[in-house]
């Protein structure tokens, strides 16, 4: 092991339903102040019997069961957690100490504005400082994450092409590109079109002239790409899709890789979304809630969702309701409201320089990942890196090791794998993205072990293919879970 | 900076590494042009203190439930958290990792998300539960899509009493796709009226209880909706209801979506909440979201992954039930503590408070000489129609303290001076006297 | 392994000192908005160099620094934690929200008691809340820990005894009693007199009257005593010191078997404290912060420390400095208040019946362990036990496996052990308290490990006698560390 | 009830393996007579949502220094707490573990004791540190015990200018105990001067800075007390003076004692806060309280463990070298992580930020004509006369939201109306001037 692993036991927990006695309860009512309803005499039919499915515990029970689960799982405060394309940065505690201040936490949406100045000057603020780290026009706030920025962006495509009169079928999305791209532009009732990468690992302007057409509404491109490679010809394609009367849309998940150095805005891109998860450090939650705000340059301004926040001459804010050309309301609300308080605190943090500098860092730690690992692990591509890159297991051809046993083999050295697989155009990809959070020496443990594992891929195979051995559940068998699915417990199994 | 962790030592024998002479250079594949030569205008680095006092100074400026008396529901509910459900999410482990991808290293999350999933089909009286989506109203709109994909037909009926907001939602989610949209009039004791529906019609949405908080007659409309081969869709954007209704499951309804807040998330303005979706097994191919199963390790023990995911965006792309990625799994997590704390008792006499919370100020506004002008029954929520200008009322309230509900007046003009109000356990009986006694007009 | 515990792997982590390089940190000072001061012109040589032994790290080293830390510990929140005579009952969440609201947690002690009511009142509530629970006349709340409080409680002592003009210069403390005891004592300047216990474990008038005498200042007990069984001659003992001039003090560490079923005042005792930190949910915190209140009968009233709480007859609190007896101030302010808020909200929450039915469940408990356990190990006493059992290892015999080893190996199976060769009139005590908020069936998994373990010793002792086997470190050389005491860490180690 | 799991057949069976017929059986060896037979008088149950909104309302009666200026310290000092400090705390590990008795399973605990020690013993200049006693105060007096034992003398002689309440624990430590007690007398500039030692002298106790924020020359002291073989103990009670002024240590303390509260533990109306003690080594075997140190485990790797216990109560028992058992074990995890955080020069910055405000404070309050009675240097806390009544300016400035300081009135009646002003990082500059207009009794 690495130095980062060591020996030590997991708490065994069951299931919540398994842990039950009929009687217990983990809370306690205030005492009644009014006279009890006879909900059944009340509702008659409309009432309902026993709820199954629920359990009883007290409360020791259910604090000990989820404190039990909790230390099954990695996390980045445990340590180095290089999912590519995810940058899971530090979330710093002061975000949720913020977070739960009462005047954000139990804010009502629908409040008037009057009585929520401070969201709303938050919001305004917030959407300034994207706008300006973006190179965009406007931003909204509303989707909650970042598929959901995609699905606001294409709308915002489709009726910025419905209002000239020239509706049209098509939306251009690379190989290279993530899964919620084509599935956005499905969504909007679009002809995916998927433009090949060329063998540089990035996008030339030929292929997409030869895929664009006038019933191209636009092209979806994700820069620096899901390899972390900068797409050098960004501009000349930009200029393709534009000379088509088609707009661009830029996915923002990397954008990790080029605050305070470029602005996707300069670059041509006409509408952006952010994952504040990201790039602004909003905690993951073990898969949300996110944030995904969304920029656009002016043409597509009169598109967003409603409503928007306006600052009054008089310096108040206030809600926007009436866009006439709006694509309408994304969220119930207003969106992930916690998550842009914390962005907007890491935002505050860092500042101008800091921001700056901890896109150089990402940048630098990945780079330095890639020259301690180059060798050992195959690189598929000789451009320069920046925030993340994309090794494979080629090099450890013949020992029947692959990239989901070096990544499963990582977690019995006490790291969570990269991405694997992804993207898709490489073959047993292994994607890395340290993000700036992680030290030097972090990083060289890390190179350490799994050069370590690459070397134990040829001594001995079958360890590194059995792995993980160290945790409470050893390799789990998916293709059981899908081919009988059970997706919930039931009494007597079932 | 106190995030980053690289001393200037560091970066130099990187670099050296990288074989890079400075920074600058690491980022030479942007082309020059682009490159950004001034720093951005964005407010210069802030400490700690400084940012907690900003902020601090920003969220003193917003009403909130903490402060004052609160009756405004409407789709965001005011309820109590337990202190245990903050102190759970708050581990490191569950709410600064990531999507449970790699199952033998996050097997917390991935139990936790059956556990939801098996109580929500409890809930809900169905049989499989996606693990999060959006919100409610989001939800809402990808159970509409996930009925079309399943009829195969192209006419969505939706009840008039369903959420604007939703509504508004739903209909910016389908304006790209080619379906025809047909309203569901109310009927005058505030229920949806099961008209409407024919052949074409993919799915009937009601919710439930509905948008003026009347308890919609769901084996009425889920007769309505089958005898066309439609799909009855109930949207619950009071989850707390559903421990005191039917299941909607079991009275007809196909797919139940809605909204948990309710169940241990902050009102936080509006979000992060969490939208649910559960259906019949039959149609678990097509639900959007991430599902977890039970399986088994290289031991033969017990364990958990995320499951069926053919269904997705990251396998099948442009032809996935949705494009949901990151979702709203921590809101999941309270939601999940929450209800094993409350359990099926303490969830059942929570609602049953709520209720008679409810019921008692309908009681007491009726004394005060105010019309309620829906005969259906009620959960938490019910419309109260005023004897003046609803803003007049709302604003004569909160000069006292009392946050008296929404004014229904842009949101169903017919009704007149009307508000939506919202009485949960929160409120003591001393602020529904108050209440009752402020929107009568009289002196406070 | 008891379906309790498997396995598992843990994160190493070095010291502070070792992660440390120059030039991070860990925090940033807000802007500077006075004129800054050179300290070395302004101090001299008053001023220091360099600070050594201080690290130098930035946030996120920090978090996972100590996030990794606390995965070495058990844990109350992860499962039994049976230490007897410490009460390691659940440690409610509530307790620590409010104890963080910023009217409690900055406020300042020397703010004037007008500025400060609702702290007042609480303290007010409190100190009558726990005089009704033990049956005394008034509460002091200053003591930070019960150690001080035995302090305080046998200064008041001697006060009493020094204001009747008959100095005393010993106190009769019974050999099963805990450490704190004859320490607390001997801090006063008493000389302490053993008096030793029957063969049934608890102690007899005849002893008592035997050590008794016109000098002696009072006796200190423990009851139920750190055998978990109640004096029952309490008393008639109590009567053979009152007889003699001298004063009972209760050690209340073992209240959690008495609360609502009996009161050490009506039982004869005339000064006791209370744990805060056992019996009233406060949590442990690693060592402490505890808070150890010390009720009195009226005769003891006026020694009680300064200042003391009272209420005006309008309503309002304010502090009583002048007590002309009192022993004075024993701590810098007014205790660990802290924990008298978490105490409130623990009282509040039970009410009278619950705390009656936590007595009675905890009782329980230890019972149904006991009942569960005997004959797999030895029964020192015949006596019923009430709140916590103690065993031994006598069944042990001839295994070679002792009192130790069972605790070590109990690890392996995901517990704390219990508390281990107290009291020391035992041989090889196993003390165990599992208090009221272990469920059955949690201490049926917690028996089964111990039967399991007492069945191993016989057939694999080697196995016993050398664990725990499972933790990130095997057992620890302690002689070893008191041999050549490292006490620090120094660079190069030294 | 939400804590307690006891199902009535949980305790049905319970009791039949127990062998007993209720609960109340259980108790039968308590006569009959000592039974209570009524409820205890305390008030009935409440759900969580009621204690917190009952101590709610307590807590919001009281001023506190989030919601005001503040420059009352002398001793309980208002220093900003990072965030992750109480994140981490709050981990369920630390706080809801017992002392780390069984290392295996404590080595969490164990080790951030062993790295507050070294950290300790860098800022104070001395060998060892144990691992926290209850307070400021009472490790002021366990400091004296211990060079009581050292010497073998009887007489203390104490700094006139100790914090009083410091005083007042001493006195009620030492009451029982055979000793003298002589007070050095105050200089004019406000240090305390170095008469009264003798040959019979126990021990030289002084705090630093003293409590009228004067920084004592130590190094003078030290050779005073050290000429007539007495010991230097130096009491620190604002322990962020340590990483500014010369480590006590360094200039002739043999003993240092006193409060950590300014480095992470919030002031919390008095406590819990963190006591302190190092020492040289060479007196290790008298020092008080819990102490760890390193060794290797049964395959040689390294750990801690609790070390040196024949010094204590629960070895020793009578002849203890104090009573000291539950110690302040989770305020010294705060420390520790404060200390991390803030780390050399982050610490060192605070410091000179302390000073450099009350340096500010001080020219603000001269210039607004005010006196400053004591001409030594002082850190972030000083004297100022007032042209008023003490308590009238306190009233105004309170009035003003401006916690001005402590009046002396009750402590120094020699120095007439004068206030103890505190002035930290979080005063910003705005606040100080507004301090100084309102003690210089101009409008405000
Ligand atoms: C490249 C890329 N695009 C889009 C997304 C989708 O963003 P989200 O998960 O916030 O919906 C992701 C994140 O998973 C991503 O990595
Ligand atoms: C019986 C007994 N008496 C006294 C004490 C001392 O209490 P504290 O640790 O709170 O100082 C303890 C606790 O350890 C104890 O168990």
């Amino acid at each position: 092991m690495s130095g980062n692993a060591t020996r030590g036991f997991s708490y065994e927990e069951d299931l919540l339903f398994e842990r039950s006695r009929a009687g217990r309860c983990g809370v306690d009512l205030p005492r009644n102040d009014v006279p009890e309803v006879d909900a059944r005499a009340l509702l008659g039919a409309l009432a309902r019997d026993e709820i199954a499915g629920l359990p009883e515990l007290s409360e020791v029970d259910v604090v000990r069961h989820f404190t039990r689960l909790s230390t099954w799982n990695a996390a980045v405060d445990l340590g180095l957690y290089p999912l590519g394309s995810c940058t899971m940065k530090y979330n710093p505690k002061i975000n949720e100490r913020v977070a739960r201040l009462p005047g954000f936490a139990h804010a009502h949406p629908l409040s008037p504005a009057e009585e929520t100045q401070g969201l709303l000057a938050l919001f305004f603020e917030l959407e300034r400082w994207l706008a300006e780290i973006s190179g965009m026009e406007r931003v909204t706030l509303q989707p909650a994450a970042g598929a959901q920025g995609e699905l606001a962006g294409i709308m915002m495509i489709r009726a910025y092409h419905a209002q000239r009169g020239e509706p049209r079928s098509r939306v251009l999305v690379p190989d290279s590109a993530h899964g919620t791209n084509p599935a956005s532009a499905a969504l909007n009732g679009y002809q995916v079109v998927t433009v090949p990468s060329g063998d540089d690992g990035i996008l030339h302007p030929k292929a997409v002239a030869e895929a664009m057409s006038d019933d191209v509404a636009g092209l979806m491109i994700t820069n620096p790409n899901t390899l972390g490679i900068f797409e050098t010809h960004l501009a000349e394609i930009c200029d393709v899709v534009h000379a088509r009367g088609g707009l661009v849309y830029g996915d923002g998940a990397n954008l990790n890789a080029l605050v305070g150095v470029a602005r996707p805005g300069d670059l041509g891109i006409d509408v952006m979304h952010f994952n504040l998860h990201k790039t602004f450090s909003t905690p993951h939650g073990g898969g949300g809630p996110g944030a995904g705000p969304v920029g656009v340059k002016a043409a597509l301004a009169p598109y967003l969702p409603t409503p928007v926040v306006e600052r009054a001459s008089d310096g108040s804010y206030r809600w926007q309701h009436e866009l006439p050309h709006s694509i309408g309301r994304l969220h119930g609300h207003h969106g992930n409201v916690g998550m842009l308080v914390r962005a907007h605190a890491f935002i505050r943090a860092l500042g101008p320089d800091g921001l700056k500098r901890a896109t150089e860092l990402a940048v630098l730690n990945a780079n330095y990942l890639l020259a301690r690992l180059r060798g050992a692990f195959h690189v598929p591509y000789a451009n320069p890196v920046l925030h993340e890159c994309v090794l494979t297991d080629r090099t450890l051809a013949g020992t029947g090791v692959s990239t989901l046993d070096v990544a499963k083999r990582l977690i019995d050295h006490g790291y969570h794998p990269p991405t694997v697989y992804f993207p898709l155009i490489v073959n047993g990809a292994l994607m890395i993205e340290p993000t700036e959070s992680e030290s030097r020496e972090g990083l060289d443990r890390f190179a350490d072990a799994l050069l370590a594992i690459a070397v134990e891929a040829h001594q001995d195979p079958e360890t590194v293919r059995s792995a993980p051995h160290s945790t409470r559940r050893r390799r789990l068998d998916e293709t059981r879970a899908a081919r009988k699915p059970v997706l919930r417990w039931q009494p007597g199994g079932a | 900076m106190r995030y980053l962790p690289h001393t200037d030592a560091d970066v130099r024998e990187m670099l050296a590494v990288v074989g890079q002479p400075d920074l600058g250079a690491l980022f030479d594949s942007i082309p020059a042009q682009f490159r950004l030569t001034r720093p951005l205008d964005v407010p210069q680095a802030a400490s700690e203190y400084e940012i907690q006092a900003e902020l601090e100074a920003l969220a003193a400026q917003n009403e909130h439930a903490g402060a004052r008396a609160w009756f405004l529901g409407a789709g965001v509910h005011h309820h109590y958290v337990p202190s245990a459900v903050d102190a759970l999410i708050s581990r490191a482990e569950f709410y600064t990792s990531y999507t449970p991808y790699q199952p033998e290293i996050s097997q917390g999350t991935l139990q936790a998300i059956f556990e939801w999933q098996t109580m929500l089909c409890g809930l809900t009286g169905l049989e499989v539960s996606n693990a999060s989506l959006y919100d409610g109203a989001s939800a809402t709109a990808e159970a509409v899509l996930m009925a079309l994909r399943v009829a195969k037909r192209r006419k969505v009926a939706i009840s008039g009493a369903l959420h604007p907001h939703y509504r508004g939602v739903l209909e910016t989610y389908l304006a790209a796709l080619d379906f025809e949209l047909v309203t569901l009039p109310r009927g005058a004791d505030g229920r949806t009226l099961a008209s409407e529906i024919d052949g074409d019609t993919a799915c009937v949405l009601v919710q439930q209880p509905n948008f003026f908080g009347c308890i919609e007659d769901l084996p009425v409309l889920a007769a309505a909706a089958h005898e066309h081969g439609a799909l009855l869709i109930a949207s619950v954007a009071e989850a707390l209801s559903l421990a005191l209704l039917a299941a909607p499951g079991s009275s007809g309804a196909d797919l139940v979506c809605g909204e948990a807040q309710s169940f241990g998330v902050p009102m936080g303005f509006g979000g992060p909440h969490l939208g649910f979706l559960t259906s019949r097994m039959s149609h678990v191919r097509q639900l959007p979201g991430r599902l977890v199963g039970e399986t088994l390790d290289a031991d033969g023990q017990r364990g958990y992954v995320l499951t069926l995911s053919t269904r997705e965006q990251h396998i099948r792309r442009e032809r996935a039930t949705s494009n949901i990625c990151t979702n709203q799994g921590l809101c999941l997590m309270m939601a999940t503590i929450f209800l094993a704390l409350h359990g099926k008792t303490g969830l059942r006499a929570l609602a049953e408070r709520n209720l008679a919370k409810a019921e008692y100020a309908k009681a007491r506004l009726r004394a005060a000489g105010l019309a309620l002008p829906f005969a259906a029954p009620t959960f938490n929520e019910f419309v109260v129609q005023l004897r003046e200008p609803a803003e007049r009322a709302l604003a004569r309230a909160r000069a006292q303290g009392v946050v008296a509900g929404l004014a229904l007046t842009k949101f169903a003009p017919e009704l007149g001076d009307a508000l939506l109000v919202c009485v949960t356990e929160t409120a003591s009986r001393a602020q529904i006297d108050r209440l009752a006694t402020l929107l009568a007009g009289e002196r406070a």
